[in-house]
């Protein structure tokens, strides 16, 4: 685990804790969801990445914006989102954030700055970078991380933009979430020659960093945020991590394209929040006990939201027609 | 018969003319070993090894572009197009290059491709995943557009399409890929241009398209029970358009009702209504009706997504109606 | 009043919301220092400077896709797209994104962004830089699309599409940038969904979109001549679409002609004639007509090219036969 | 002027002095039929740039492929097209190589392996791409060059179809024209970082070359067409060069973006032509003489070419609904 900045106090400390354990606990209440059938469609789970997500949300401000994929609830949740309104989404309920009509791949939350998922892969980047452009264009200090998965780097967009965003100078940073698979297929199939090395070209600082410690995602992303809002930008980061799951929750037998060896080494040797766990214990932030109570009250808030969610309602078969346009 | 699923019948339609012709190859995401999140493709690398059946990155534009040029130079593409919603992604590609390279060049370029795409709400996907944009490419001279009914329809047009010597873009309707039909094991070939009268009747003609065929039988056979005699009819592809069958019935029921699943503004229901009422009109007793799907967004609770779409009941309804002369405009 | 080019009233709009709004900014290829190929823009980088008249690399999904952030976040982006044809690169940031955010987001987010493009043939630019695309962005919910046919609707349909909350796609004719017409010095929108009445008539209804609407006015000063008193509307907005207007005018003169720049075949003139026709069909005395562009890609040479596109002589000749009616199909 | 691989004998030489001064004498006279009001619509001259076009082509065989753009008569002239089905194209004319439907933006020369000229900035790479996927597919060692401008960098699908090319290996090789501008714009202004860099961060071998010494563009060409062969593909190519005239012919007042300084220079230091022709006259390969006699046959070809195209017939009517689909 990396040296953690020592403007983190406890608080900080345990906010990236509980959010991570947050995401993780979303995301298995969501899986049960589909599982029992009471959840609509497919969704993406999050579950492994967690430290990304965290590690960078927790270096941005409630203003600073993000845009989020189709692997988008972990996101969310790091941005600040309630369960209760997530779940409603989820479930195409009208307290959903997007009062159902969205559903998990158009989870947005402009309260605080998510400016929603998106379900066309790599379809986000040139809205983060628009957003970059706001800020720069308004005189604002904000900074908007574009988060993107490893397969979206294979979309042109994604040069278009960096092209501009250099040009530029703005103050956006690309957080590519290489998990090492897009859909069926390994990165190594569908990348030629090297992901940093494209931001690069164009003229972009790049980093790569473990994905799956949350202290160093977290320290870079301030470094990098603070450099934005001064004017340095735009900036691009590689976080290598994995997810859990299958691609989405329907992708049960994954072994025709990777191993149940290779999945159990990333869950047993590599989970970012057993890793933070024993971090936070061994430092004396906090103890196994207090850890385990701060999950029980995650839980216990999910269930409650999941419980809510059930039970809300659709929205009226009137809202069909409505916000098509805006007034 | 023996009856196989739609998903098969494609799967099938493929290898038939993968193993006659082996200029053919498939082009697309996660189309090989995974053989398309919709398993359609199940079993083809398998015969045909990954130079034939090539998966891609990510980059619809880009493979899209790769199989236009591929096509102009002696190969025969069908290109995997995950979801109808990615359309959008490949126009230039398809409308700008691949739709008018054969005319731009004066006839001396073929691009003969097949771009294999989707369409179809009620999955609960969402906007970006359960458009039905055949009416876009419809309006793009140079492309062909077909929209099979059934399993039946989607080999025989498929295998149409490949041996096109034009850009042909197949929209399947994603939920019916576990729909069974009984389909011939001997070849067979489903030309273009040729509508299916798939039930006669003499008080309403029901035009429906992909899906939308099964709503107007389903709600034919409801008519049925009250005495209207409701023809149905599948134009099967919409470019290039069997007026002619269309408007014959037309002039035998007066009465007709187009059924679709794009938006109905702008779409394919005002193309096949105008034409039916420019060359019948003094045919027809009652204003020639449409049931396209609702002009918003697909939402994605599943409580709005289903009235967005066109069912047996509104089209029997609205055909009561005609019949009933109840649709009269107040002047 | 005194009398300016469309293209100094596109000008003068976009001058007079920017210094109106400080978020307004215009985002395109060479629209600065060039102010575009066509000089629509001359002088706006001198008054607002680089920051808010941004050039941009040849990359039209890139900026169209950084106008829908910019949008969702606080600023009113014109998306400045050379040519209309170019439309379909920008399809997925447009119909994907743009159109679908305020929906997918229940009504939080806003994208209010102009796409201004262009249309029109006989320019001699072939099938690349010829196409009139505004059915197929009609077609996506989610999007306005204004067709100024002068200088003053331009001037205020441009006004109005800056302040609109809502992606809208203005198409100007390019054809028609050095026309001139009568533009007050003071300031006028033109509200979106109010078709225009440009003459009035009795005996046939002469709808058209653009340039289209001179050649109705020309083909109405022919007819007149001959005793053919014909009504002429421009709808100036597609989406939204004055229907009440369009169906009183069908329903006093009993024909009607529409005569649009788009491809016929799935296009604009088929849903506003199947709209006329389901609407107004008990008091249509011949059938509604349609005259859209050739269904072929634009071609090159002005032997081909000048008969792709409706002129005033076929749209009066089809008004005559319709007022005679000629135009009875056989049985 | 580089060396000149011994493997070219004199006729290769004067193939390509021919070719260039074809290309040259080819654009004066469309310029001329634009000016006296002759030639419908616009037209993008290539003068200036022809060793880079004929340095390719003379590299390459007639089953080679290659894909050209707006400003494409070079490319044509040099991968063996005909003055008098160009001319009647630019005019219009059933007679021209795609009977007129085409025009300058669209001339295609299929019999010759040009897969025609494109009015979309960067719209032939995926067809470039696809044509050397044909070759691979068939086991044919044909190899594709894509012509295309430093403008089209920016094109997002310059980057898709890069990817693909390396991880498939594809005998495909981009030929980029920096001219310094697209449009009314320096490249500095629209490319971040660097062009070479891109291509190299896709795992592309890529290459700078002088687009001024026909020599050494050929010189490269040869070697990398060769690897392609042999399955070594793709490669990356960035000639420097420069347009003479303006971005179109109607694009006379080029002094906002431009020196007319800057245009003599390159006019006057660094022509392709004169070069060459200096360095054939120094090594004794040609004399003037023989070069002017050469000269004065391409402008009587041409005159009799332009001669031939005005009195050529349009297509008939008939023709504009023919060609739209193949039977
Ligand atoms: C434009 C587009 N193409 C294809 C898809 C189908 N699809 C959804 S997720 C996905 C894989 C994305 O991989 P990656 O970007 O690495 O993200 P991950 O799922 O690994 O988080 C694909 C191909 C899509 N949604 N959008
Ligand atoms: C997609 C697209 N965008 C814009 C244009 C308009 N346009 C034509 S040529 C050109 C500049 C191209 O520059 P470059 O690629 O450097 O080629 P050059 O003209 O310098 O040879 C532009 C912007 C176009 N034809 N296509
Ligand atoms: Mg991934
Ligand atoms: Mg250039």
């Amino acid at each position: 685990m990396s040296a953690a900045k020592k403007t983190h106090n406890t608080e900080d400390f345990l906010q990236m804790y509980r959010q991570m354990a947050r995401i993780r606990t979303f995301e298995d209440n969501a899986n049960q969801l589909y599982l029992s059938a009471k959840m609509p469609g497919l969704t993406h789970m999050y579950s492994g990445e967690e430290a990304v997500a965290v590690g960078i949300c927790e270096a941005l401000r409630m203003t600073d914006k993000i845009t989020s994929t189709h692997r988008g609830h972990g996101h969310c949740v790091a941005k600040g989102a309630d369960f209760k309104e997530m779940f409603c989404e989820l479930l195409g309920k009208e307290e959903g954030y997007c009062r159902g009509k969205g559903g998990s791949m158009h989870i947005a939350d402009q309260s605080n700055g998510n400016l929603g998922a998106n379900a066309i892969v790599g379809g986000s980047m040139g809205i983060a970078t628009g957003s970059a452009f706001t800020a720069k264009m308004l005189g604002k200090d904000d900074v908007t991380v574009c988060f993107f998965g490893d397969g979206a780097t294979a979309q042109g967009l994604m040069y278009e933009v960096m092209n501009m965003a250099a040009l530029w100078s703005l103050p956006v940073i690309y957080a590519c979430e290489n998990n090492g698979y897009s859909e069926y297929t390994r990165t190594e199939e569908i990348a030629a020659g090297s992901i940093l090395g494209r931001a690069q070209a164009f003229g972009i600082e790049a980093h790569q960093v473990d994905g799956q410690d949350v202290l160093a995602v977290n320290a870079l992303t301030e470094k990098l945020v603070d450099r934005c809002r001064k004017g340095e930008g735009p900036f691009f980061m590689e976080l290598m991590t994995y997810r859990y799951h299958g691609h989405h929750v329907g992708d049960i037998n994954r072994e025709y394209y990777r191993s149940k060896q290779e999945e159990r080494d990333w869950k047993e040797n590599r989970d970012p929040i057993i890793r933070f766990r024993s971090w936070l214990v061994a430092e004396g932030i906090a103890t196994e006990a207090e850890l385990d109570s701060l999950n029980a009250d995650i839980r216990a808030d999910a269930s409650a939201a999941v419980e809510y969610a059930l039970q809300a309602k659709y929205p009226d078969v009137s809202e069909v027609d409505m916000h098509v346009y805006a007034a | 018969m023996r009856k196989i699923t739609l998903s098969q019948a494609v799967n099938e339609a493929l290898a038939e003319e993968m193993r006659r012709d082996p200029t053919v190859f498939i082009i697309g995401e996660d189309v090989a070993e995974a053989g398309t999140p919709f398993k359609v493709l199940s079993g083809l690398v398998e015969e045909f090894g990954t130079q034939r059946v090539v998966d891609t990155p990510i980059a619809e534009p880009g493979f899209m572009g790769i199989a236009v040029g591929a096509a102009m130079t002696g190969t025969r593409p069908v290109v995997d197009l995950m979801f109808g919603d990615f359309l959008f992604l490949v126009m230039d590609q398809l409308c700008n290059q691949a739709a008018k390279t054969h005319y731009m060049s004066g006839g001396k370029l073929n691009v003969p491709l097949v771009l294999r795409t989707n369409m179809g709400a009620t999955r609960r996907s969402a906007a970006q995943h359960s458009q039905s944009l055949h009416a876009l490419v419809a309006h793009v001279p140079g492309l062909k557009i077909a929209m099979p009914s059934s399993a039946y329809e989607a080999k025989g047009l498929m295998k149409t399409a490949i041996r096109d010597n034009n850009p042909v873009v197949i929209f399947e309707d994603k939920l019916m890929y576990n729909d069974k039909a009984g389909v011939p094991e001997e070849e067979y070939l489903i030309p273009f241009g040729q509508a299916n009268v798939l039930q006669e009747g003499v008080d309403i003609t029901l035009i429906g398209t992909s899906s939308m065929v099964q709503v107007c039988q389903a709600a034919a056979e409801v008519l049925a029970k009250e005495g209207i005699s409701a023809e149905v009819i599948d134009p099967r592809t919409i470019v290039p358009l069997d007026e002619e069958t269309l408007l014959k019935s037309a002039k035998k029921t007066s009465r007709v009702i187009i059924v679709d699943e794009g938006h109905q503004s702008y779409g394919v229901t005002g193309e096949i209504a105008s034409r039916i009422n420019e060359k019948a009109f003094y045919h027809l007793d009652a204003p020639v009706l449409r049931l396209g799907a609702m002009d918003v967004p697909v939402p994605f609770s599943p409580a709005l997504e289903d009235i967005t779409v066109p069912t047996p009941e509104r089209v029997a309804d609205q055909a009561r109606r005609l019949v009933r002369g109840e649709l009269i405009h107040a002047a």
